[in-house]
């Protein structure tokens, strides 16, 4: 039993096992905070497969089709809508009315059966959004939707966090656009800062924009 | 070491032993540690074994309240608290008297607390524990009570850091850290006396772990010493700020019978009172059966018992002052809550047994032989503490049953869940308290032997022996 | 991990029957000009401190520190939290109460001031720290219950017999010689 | 077809197949009589004197007795359910419990991958349709012979919320609470849903072939003589046409109509006086200044009391000019006895003898009747004082301002009196208007008699039921439960009986045809109110149980090839159109006018005409001497329907069942009520049972005291006790009184004996304390106290009006609201009546769970808003003051500073927004809250909710999960939408847009809301008028929601002693 208990080496060990002990929580909670924040779990640049592969990029992009022919209810609903299958086939029973991408829309027409389209932006149902307050006040839709018109299949592009909304609802003039821009996909405020927020004060007074923080304006 | 006789006859205002006069270092260390090392006895696992399965009810209790909902709870809509915060206030009131002996008394250089003031601290950091169950448990969804901590949130909201509950989480982890803390500062030395004086290698490793490499170096004593002191320093206005942040979830509210101004002082009173009480109950067998008599003398129960009186007047006092603020102020919910529904409402019972254990009981102890009777301590000991539930149960649920609206009475009566919890708690307490007197001294080892020491010298100055050479105190 | 040229260190270990002889001892020794001294005890000897010569503990102005530190950061927290970032109308109480942030600043500086102290002992004791040469005696095991030591540095290899007469001339009931690595 | 999940009720579901274990239910009181042995206990305690406000306000016999049955146990310790095992958890649960909860049930909760969710799109989007915005339809409920004109919202091709139709002449845009829980019986999952014969399902078309085969042959054979049709009263214009079409091709078949709730007594009078005629009389109480109600509920019961409601409140608004006053004679307490300013207790066969007496003081042609009916009852000695001072008010008011109403329940006799003073007092005309009946044929239980002896000669071989389950509504000596019963009748095989009906219950165990009926919002159909004016009512759904509407039903009997209901109702308006000359103005063709008829609701000047005969009082003196009083037994059983259940047809809607009862706050339950006196004689208390007996049939009662009935009497609701095959919300909750009623004296008679037994009930109460103790809370005084306050009535009015001063009563500085808009509500404790309308309008709007009896018992009730009722006065004759109380958004809010995660938080205009995800449940802003006015999720109320319930939530408000707090937030979803839609119009918030759900619903606009920074607002004068006073405004809370006094109009000679002590308001 002679001889000191421990070994030399242990002083080390032991103090970085002490300092380590007092680490672990702050690299936890600091690991979580970064997780909750990363796409994963705010599901952006996550592209939905859907279950008739419409590509924004041809109807949008390419042929420059409004936003608002398809999203009908944008400017006087809280949903924007989606499209019913009569919208598709106000073209598609004369262009490409033979194509086989088709079939599934001819087949659900004249089935009269609806298309199950997947939820891309999924919001809390304790979160109540309202598309027409928005689009009025000039917030266009690539703000939050990002440019639709370059997405193959549609991914969620801002992170539609708390946080993030709030960021707007505190200082909404940066992200402000003339009316006549609010479906353009191309529209970016101009390069220069003063210039760009006399637009965003002039638009702000225009439009008549007051938005609250109150915790009623999206949870009822 | 000469045995010195015992000369006069027990002289009543002679002050009695604090640590027997024959003992030296060795067989303080021996008779100090030796019911750590002892094989626990047949009595020690019969018990272990009751407050095990007292501690099965807390965990079937909790279980179904997490699966099923607050519901499964006797609390309704006008009481929406009950046993839960009851227990809350409860745990944490009698958690204060560890510290109180430990800090308090330190500062107050009151020399009798050397012998139990590891053995509170314990106590203080058990019922923490179980007290801080409670502010988890009794919310309604538990799993997003990590809202109460101030993260930063993808929501970018925080905590409302105008309410008494987000003050009770700071409250409560700052006390269990800084009493842990404390207490643990004061068992490393003995710790290392463990290490050295166990037996076998696993033993030493464990305990070698544990004490940090404490050699008793002088240097360290130079720093420990502050550092301990500064500790005790910190713990007293904790201990008092903790218990009125607690009675501050009464106090800020608007009920009658909540919001009234005696409230942090009163619960204050209330803890100590109630955290002596438990101290007592423990002490007295567990000096018994673990041997420590010759450390834990009879005048530290006396001390203790006399604090127990103190205590229990100013918290009389502080029942009289709510119920004269209650007819002074002629305010008519007041005097309705204290003149009506608590002496002749539907918990008139409660009322008068709180009355009984908690104004009547301490009187018993202005008599000397009462204080030094140990069965008579001992019953007393656990009526105060039913007497305090009662108090919490009053105060709580009376209020809440009957305040402004006449409408809105109504009846609270607890189910099995809630007697399951409460008992559950005991359980648990009493498992680890078990424990800890199994691998912990219970005694402060070191401060007892520093005591032995400047009690020699002090023996020495009275005795006129040559004061200069041992430069006393 | 054998370091290759670990440099070594001897002390003189000495024994002594009561904590007195300890504390005149070590006087003695450090009046003869012994540096570098340390004395082992079960508990914090009367005198002690002042017997090794050692400055006033800086444990009390860590502790100070942390104080303050948590009573700033509690007052920046809850002002921050509660008026600026997410300013909100809480029952007509205005945005900036102080009254309410009294409680949680005294808690955070007191909890502050607590780790300062815990953690300013342990730094300034450079502990943890399970080896020590002078675990290398058996008999120093007595050091933590009723042993009283004092332990004086000596250059290893020379003779130290004229440092432990010396101890013994102080009442030394024993006196050994440990050599091992320097902390 | 889905299975039927005959487990399901409103309360949570009690199977344990899911997750969530069954409620914690307490054994029903089992120590030998804990309620009895708790009153001694609370007598011996009680407190001694009635401190302050002058009358003791109470409201509960216990308090005034100093008992108290919410002392439900007598042990010191712990009151009772301190031991209770669950009774429902076995062991085998509790190791799977323990297993399923290791794994946290929150666990599920924090998955972050959102699960995948479709969108499901029309293939072709109807026209009128937004997705996400609301649609409102005119429509209507036939109940009783009277159809109300509704307005229902609907989201998404479903309804969601019924309100009341504004064009309607009698809702005015208001609903009653049976109109508001209407959806949920749409919705019901224990809906019938098999149409069946015997016990094998068949096809409509089965059923039709077998009905045209049957009229063929009948036609041929006998005309019809054998076949029987038992319906509810035709007040619809279509039914009354396919009636008259199948007598035309049957002309020997007999049609039968009878409801429970039956005006008969008030037509057999009026066919007396008028000879024969079918009249109507109409009452317009806005012009009357003294009002006498003989036994007469007209504020709540129906048919037309929304419309009278609102004429009475009116003339309780001292800002309308001078108050009405209003007598009751009654026997028990009802609605309209609490907005009595003199109320007399006498028993319901007294009543008689009270009429006489006012018509033989009044005199005219009142005299010769009244001599006959004195005949018949004499007045009581000590009546004769309140008699002659209603006298005198009435001759005191001018011509035509008086009226006198006499209840459905009284006799005809005592209709006439009616008749005879309204004429000799020159109302006719004026407060009341004679019409032509909209409902011809009689409809009481003469006509079932006549049916029984038909049946019983065995000339019926074919009986078509769909009236409501006559076999339960029925008195229990009809007989017809005997015939339809095969055990009982040997040649009940010789008949055949198809019934139609929404639920499968007592009637449709003996039936051999049971058809599923069609919810009346899944079909077309019309009806006429009691003013005559017809509503078409539209269906807002396909029927969800593949239901048949009551019209397609009687169209099969015509053997005419299928018409669905919509073109055999537009087939018979194009009928009426193209009869009637272009009446209704312009629109000539058809097709457009059917489109404003639908729009609107109403089919305009359809109102019933004047009569064209007048009264001959001497005709009725027959009715009056033909009318044999009932015997003057010892105790008089009278029987009501029920203010919640109606006649049993709503037994298993839960938001009825679990809506307080009007006056006794009960839920789940009815009970024998007796006055204090009585119960004091029979040695009875609250709660104990008794065995009630009468006319030789015996039945276990649990009792209930309530202050204010008449001695001598016992009242019984009828409607519960059901037993329906699959109803089962209403299995099991209450005692069916119906075995007990005679057809003789459907609703009162003498000779009941009411003995104690052994052993007690437990009741559910939502409101256990009915006594103000003395605390300004409900202020009720006479008007002349309140321009002329009395030193006491200064003090309380300044506790409850006065300034707050700055820095003495409220250091901390106010928020700026005023610009933008400022939310506040203002209640008028004068109109309200207490009829609980806002309270199911409140739960249908707001998503809020049912929690069943047992969940009430431990007082966890959800409704948002809840109706104090207080008595006040002597505890045989109080008084009653009714009192809505919902979250009065406090700008000071106690519940805001004390929740520790900020989940409730004041807004920018006021609200106190209660952000439901946020919620983590320590329920301190519940204990903090002075008016207790929050709601708590004790458990998870909302689980397993059956795929129809779920289209009854509306999707704008959260469905709240277990553990979260709930209140009133002022109907914040409707704000916001308002708000959204004029921010887009870029525009204010009108007035008229923005109501809450309690508001549109009051008969009475007792509730009003609106932004106080506009000084036009109905809000902001209400709130400055001088009746205004904010509940517990001493604390300091500075609540938006304002009461304002409610004031009486007492006659000094009747309460001479009580006026000049002006104790009221002393404090």
């Amino acid at each position: 039993m002679s001889g000191p208990l421990f070994p030399r080496w242990t002083n080390t060990v032991s103090r970085l096992s002490a300092a380590a002990l007092l680490a672990v929580p702050a690299i936890g909670i600091g690991g979580l905070m970064a997780y909750v924040r990363s796409p994963y779990v705010t599901n952006q640049q996550m592209p939905y497969e859907q279950p008739i592969e419409f590509d924004h990029r041809h109807h949008a992009g390419d042929e420059q089709i409004d936003c608002r022919y398809c999203h009908w209810t944008v400017e006087d609903s809280p949903s924007a809508g989606i499209p019913s299958t009569t919208v598709c086939m106000s073209c598609h029973a004369q262009v490409w009315n033979k194509s086989p991408y088709l079939v599934e829309v001819r087949k659900a027409f004249f089935a009269d059966q609806p298309i199950p389209w997947v939820r891309v932006h999924n919001l809390p149902d304790f979160v109540y959004f309202n598309h027409a307050i928005h689009v009025n006040k000039g917030v266009g839709c690539a703000t939050c939707h990002g440019r639709i018109d370059q997405m193959g299949a549609v991914e969620q592009h801002a992170p539609l966090t708390m946080a993030w909304c709030l960021d707007c609802h505190r200082n909404p003039e940066p992200n402000l656009r003339p009316a006549e821009f609010i479906t353009s996909m191309t529209w970016v405020p101009p390069s220069d800062a003063a210039e760009a927020a006399a637009l965003g004060k002039k638009l702000a007074e225009e439009y008549d924009v007051h938005s609250r923080t109150s915790c009623s304006t999206c949870h009822r | 070491m000469a045995e010195t006789a015992i000369t006069a006859p027990l002289d009543p205002l002679e002050p009695r032993h604090l640590v027997a006069p024959h003992h030296d270092d060795a067989s303080l260390n021996e008779t100090l540690l030796d019911h750590v090392w002892r094989k626990p006895g047949k009595g020690w696992f019969m018990l272990f074994g009751l407050t095990l399965s007292a501690l099965g009810l807390l965990v079937i209790g909790v279980t179904y309240t997490l699966a099923r909902g607050i519901g499964v709870w006797g609390n309704n809509q006008p009481v929406g608290w009950a046993f839960d915060i009851i227990n809350f206030v409860w745990w944490v009131g009698i958690g204060h008297a560890g510290t109180l002996i430990s800090a308090i008394l330190l500062l107050f250089q009151q020399k009798w607390r050397t012998s139990i003031n590891r053995f509170a601290e314990a106590m203080t950091l058990f019922a923490v524990m179980c007290a801080g169950l409670f502010p988890l448990l009794h919310t309604g969804r538990p799993w997003f009570a990590f809202w109460l901590f101030p993260y930063p949130s993808t929501l970018g909201a925080w905590p409302q850091f105008r309410s008494p509950l987000v003050w009770d989480v700071f409250a409560i982890s700052t006390y269990l850290t800084v009493s842990a803390l404390f207490w643990y500062v004061g068992l490393i030395p003995d710790l290392a006396a463990l290490r050295d004086s166990s037996k076998t290698k696993a033993q030493r490793l464990i305990y070698g772990l544990f004490s940090l490499g404490w050699r008793g170096s002088g240097r360290h004593w130079h720093n420990y010493k502050i550092a301990y002191l500064l500790l005790a320093g910190l713990s007293t206005p904790l201990v008092v700020s903790v218990h009125t942040i607690v009675s501050f979830d009464f106090a800020v509210s608007l009920l009658p019978g909540w919001h009234a101004t005696i409230f942090p002082p009163y619960f204050v009173a209330g803890a100590v009172f109630s955290g002596f009480a438990m101290v007592i109950t423990l002490i007295v067998p567990a000096r018994k059966y673990l041997g420590l008599r010759d450390v834990i003398t009879d005048r530290h129960l006396e001390n203790m018992n006399k604090v127990i009186l103190a205590t229990g007047l100013i918290v009389s006092y502080g029942y009289m002052m709510e119920h004269f603020i209650a007819w002074y102020s002629q305010n008519q919910y007041e005097y309705w809550t204290f003149y009506v529904n608590r002496a002749t409402g539907p918990y008139a019972g409660v009322y008068w047994l709180m009355i009984a254990c908690n104004v009547i009981t301490p009187n018993i102890f202005w008599f000397q032989k009462c204080r030094r009777s140990i069965p008579i301590m001992w019953v007393a000991s656990i009526m105060v503490n039913i007497g305090m539930w009662c108090e919490r149960f009053i105060i709580i649920v009376t209020s809440l049953s009957q305040d402004f609206l006449p409408s809105s009475w109504g009846i609270y009566s607890p189910t099995w869940v809630d007697w399951a919890i409460y008992i559950g708690t005991l359980g648990l307490f009493g498992t680890l308290f078990l424990l800890f007197l199994k691998f912990v001294p219970a005694v402060a080892v070191s401060e007892v032997k520093e005591l032995q020491l400047e009690l020699k010298h002090a023996a020495h100055h009275h005795d006129g022996a040559d004061a200069a050479t041992h430069g006393a105190h | 991990m054998a370091a290759a040229t670990t440099t070594l260190y001897s002390w003189v270990l000495a024994e002594f029957a009561t904590p007195d002889a300890l504390v005149s001892a070590t006087r003695q020794m450090r009046e003869k000009g012994f540096e570098g001294m340390d004395t082992y005890s079960p508990y914090p000897l009367h005198g002690g401190s002042e017997a090794l010569g050692l400055p006033p503990s800086r444990v009390p102005f860590i502790a100070l520190g942390g104080g303050l530190t948590g009573l700033a950061t509690a007052l920046a927290m809850q002002t921050w939290m509660n008026t600026i970032d997410y300013p909100l109308n809480i029952g007509g109480r205005p945005l900036m109460s102080l009254p309410a942030w009294v409680p949680i600043t005294f808690e955070l500086s007191v909890l502050f001031a607590a780790f300062g102290i815990f953690f300013g002992l342990l730094a300034l004791s450079r502990l943890p720290q399970p080896y020590h040469p002078v675990f290398e005696s058996d008999a120093f095991r007595s050091a933590s219950t009723h042993g009283y030591w004092l332990s004086v540095p000596h250059a290893t290899g020379q003779d130290a017999t004229t440092v432990m007469d010396q101890l013994k001339a102080l009442g030394a009931t024993q006196v050994t010689v440990v050599t091992g690595e320097k902390e | 077809m889905p299975p039927m999940n005959t487990k399901r009720d409103g309360a949570p579901s009690q199977d344990t197949s899911s997750f969530a274990l069954p409620v914690v239910s307490d054994r029903p009181a089992a120590s030998a009589d804990a309620v009895g042995e708790a009153l001694e206990h609370a007598a011996a305690n009680a407190s001694p004197t009635e401190p302050g406000y002058g009358r003791g306000y109470w409201r509960s016999l216990e308090e005034k007795l100093g008992t108290s049955e919410y002392l439900e146990e007598t042990r010191p310790e712990f009151p009772a359910g301190a031991d209770l095992p669950p009774s429902g958890v076995a062991r085998r649960e509790f190791m799977q419990l323990l297993g399923a909860s290791m794994a946290l049930a929150g666990a599920t909760a924090c998955s972050t991958r959102p699960s995948d969710e479709r969108i499901l799109p029309y293939t072709k989007t109807p026209p009128e349709v937004t997705p996400g915005n609301p649609l409102h339809y005119a429509s209507g409920m036939t109940l009783a012979g009277h159809t109300s004109g509704l307005l229902i919202t609907a989201r998404e091709g479903r309804p969601i919320k019924i309100e009341g139709n504004p064009q309607h002449p009698v809702n005015q845009g208001a609903a009653g609470p049976w109109e508001q829980a209407f959806l949920l019986s749409l919705y019901d999952p224990n809906r019938a849903r098999v149409l069946r014969q015997g016990k094998s399902p068949r096809a409509l078309r089965v059923l039709a072939e077998d009905v045209s085969a049957l009229v063929s042959k009948a036609a041929a054979a006998d005309g019809g003589a054998r076949l029987r049709f038992l319906g509810e009263p035709t007040n619809s214009p279509l039914m009354g046409d396919l009636r008259n079409r199948i007598l035309k091709k049957l002309p020997n078949a007999r049609f039968y109509s009878y409801t429970a709730m039956t005006q008969d007594a008030e037509s057999e009078a009026t066919r007396a006086l008028f000879g024969g005629q079918a009249v109507s009389a109409v009452y317009d109480f806005s012009k009357a200044d003294v009002v006498l109600s003989l036994d007469a509920d007209f504020l709540e019961s129906r048919p037309a009391n929304l419309a009278y409601a609102r004429q009475f409140a009116d003339r309780r608004d001292p800002k309308n000019g001078p108050l009405n006053r209003l007598y009751v004679a009654e026997a028990r307490y009802s609605v309209t006895g609490g907005m009595a300013d003199h109320r007399l207790r006498v028993k319901s066969a007294e009543v008689l003898a009270v009429a006489a007496a006012v018509a033989q003081a009044i005199g005219g042609p009142a005299a010769s009747l009244a001599g006959a009916a004195s005949a018949k009852a004499q007045l009581r000695g000590d009546l004769n004082a309140w008699v002659q001072a209603v006298v005198a008010d009435l001759r005191a008011a001018n011509p035509g301002r008086t009226l006198v109403v006499a209840g459905e329940r009284q006799p005809a006799a005592v209709h006439a009196l009616a008749h005879a003073i309204n004429a000799a007092l020159g109302a006719a005309g004026s407060t009341v208007r004679y019409v032509q009946a909209p409902i011809a044929e009689p409809t009481g239980l003469s006509q079932v008699r006549a049916l029984v002896e038909d049946i019983k000669a065995g000339r019926v071989d074919t009986l078509v039921i769909t009236s409501w389950n006559p076999l339960y509504s029925l008195p229990g000596d009809t007989g017809l439960a005997e015939l339809l019963d095969p055990a009982k009748n040997p040649n009940r095989t010789k008949m055949s009986v198809l019934y139609t009906g929404l639920y499968e219950d007592e009637t449709s165990q003996f039936v051999d045809w049971f058809v599923p009926a069609a919810h009346p919002l899944e079909t077309w159909s019309d009806g006429r109110a009691v003013d005559g004016t017809v509503a078409i009512a539209q269906p807002l759904i396909q029927p969800l149980f593949n239901g048949v509407p009551e019209s397609e039903l009687l169209a099969m009997f015509l053997d005419e090839p299928y018409r669905p209901a919509y073109q055999l109702l537009r087939e018979y308006w194009q009928g009426q159109a193209a009869g009637t000359a272009t009446t209704a103005g312009g629109a000539s063709d058809f097709e457009s006018r059917w489109e404003v008829w639908v729009s609107e609701g109403i089919v305009a000047g359809t109102a019933s005409p004047a009569a064209t005969a007048t009264p001959d009082f001497g005709a009725a003196s027959a009715l009056v001497t033909g009318y044999t009083p009932p015997a003057a037994g010892e105790l008089e059983l009278n029987f009501v329907h029920d203010y919640k259940v109606f006649d049993g047809r709503f037994a298993n809607n839960a938001w009825l069942q679990e809506l307080p009862d009007l006056i006794t706050k009960m839920v789940w339950d009815n009970a024998a009520l007796v006055s204090p006196k009585t119960a004091q004689d029979k040695g009875l208390e609250p709660g104990s049972l008794a065995e009630l007996s009468y006319g030789g049939q015996k039945l276990t009662v649990p009792v209930w005291v309530t202050p204010g009935l008449a001695d001598d009497t016992v009242t019984v609701a009828l409607g519960y006790g059901r037993s329906g095959l699959h109803e089962s919300v209403a299995k099991g909750v209450g005692f069916n009184a119906n075995v007990l009623r005679r057809a003789a004296a459907p609703w009162f008679d003498g000779g009941a004996t009411l003995t104690k037994a052994r052993g007690s009930h437990k009741f559910s109460l939502t409101q256990t304390h009915w006594r103000m103790e003395g605390r300004p809370v409900a202020l009720d005084m006479p008007i002349s106290e309140l321009t002329r306050p009395s030193v006491e009535t200064q003090h309380v009015l300044h506790r409850v009006q006065g300034e707050l001063k700055p820095t003495i009563h409220d250091n901390l500085p106010d928020f700026d609201y005023s610009n933008g808009y400022k939310w506040g509500m203002a209640i008028d404790l004068s109109r309200c009546t207490g009829c609980s309308a806002c309270v199911v309008a409140c739960q249908a709007e707001n998503n809020i769970p049912v929690v069943g009896k047992e969940q009430v018992a431990r007082s966890r009730e959800m409704q948002w808003l809840r109706i104090d009722r207080y008595f006040e006065g002597p505890e045989s004759d109080p008084k009653m003051v009714m009192q809505p109380v919902m979250c009065v958004h406090c700008e000071k809010a106690p519940c805001e500073y004390v929740c520790p995660v900020n989940a409730t938080v004041h807004s920018d205009e006021g609200l106190n927004d209660m952000v439901y995800n946020r919620c983590v449940g320590t329920r301190y802003c519940s204990n903090n809250c002075p008016y207790k006015v929050r709601r708590f999720n004790y458990l998870h109320y909302t689980a397993d909710k059956t795929s129809t319930e779920k289209m009854l939530m509306n999707p704008d408000v959260t469905v709240r999960n277990r553990g979260v707090m709930e209140k009133c937030t002022y109907c914040v979803q409707r704000i916001e939408r308002v708000r959204i839609n004029a921010r887009v119009e870029k525009r204010l918030i009108q007035e008229k847009e923005l109501m809450t759900a309690c508001q549109q619903t009051c008969p009475t606009q007792a509730i009003v809301f609106g932004s106080l920074n506009d000084k036009q607002q109905r809000v902001t004068q209400l709130h400055e008028d001088e009746r205004a006073y904010k509940l517990l405004h001493e604390l300091g809370t500075r609540p938006r929601t304002a009461h304002l006094i409610r004031v009486r109009n007492p006659n000094p000679a009747l309460e001479p002693a009580k006026s000049a002590a002006a104790t009221e308001g002393s404090h």
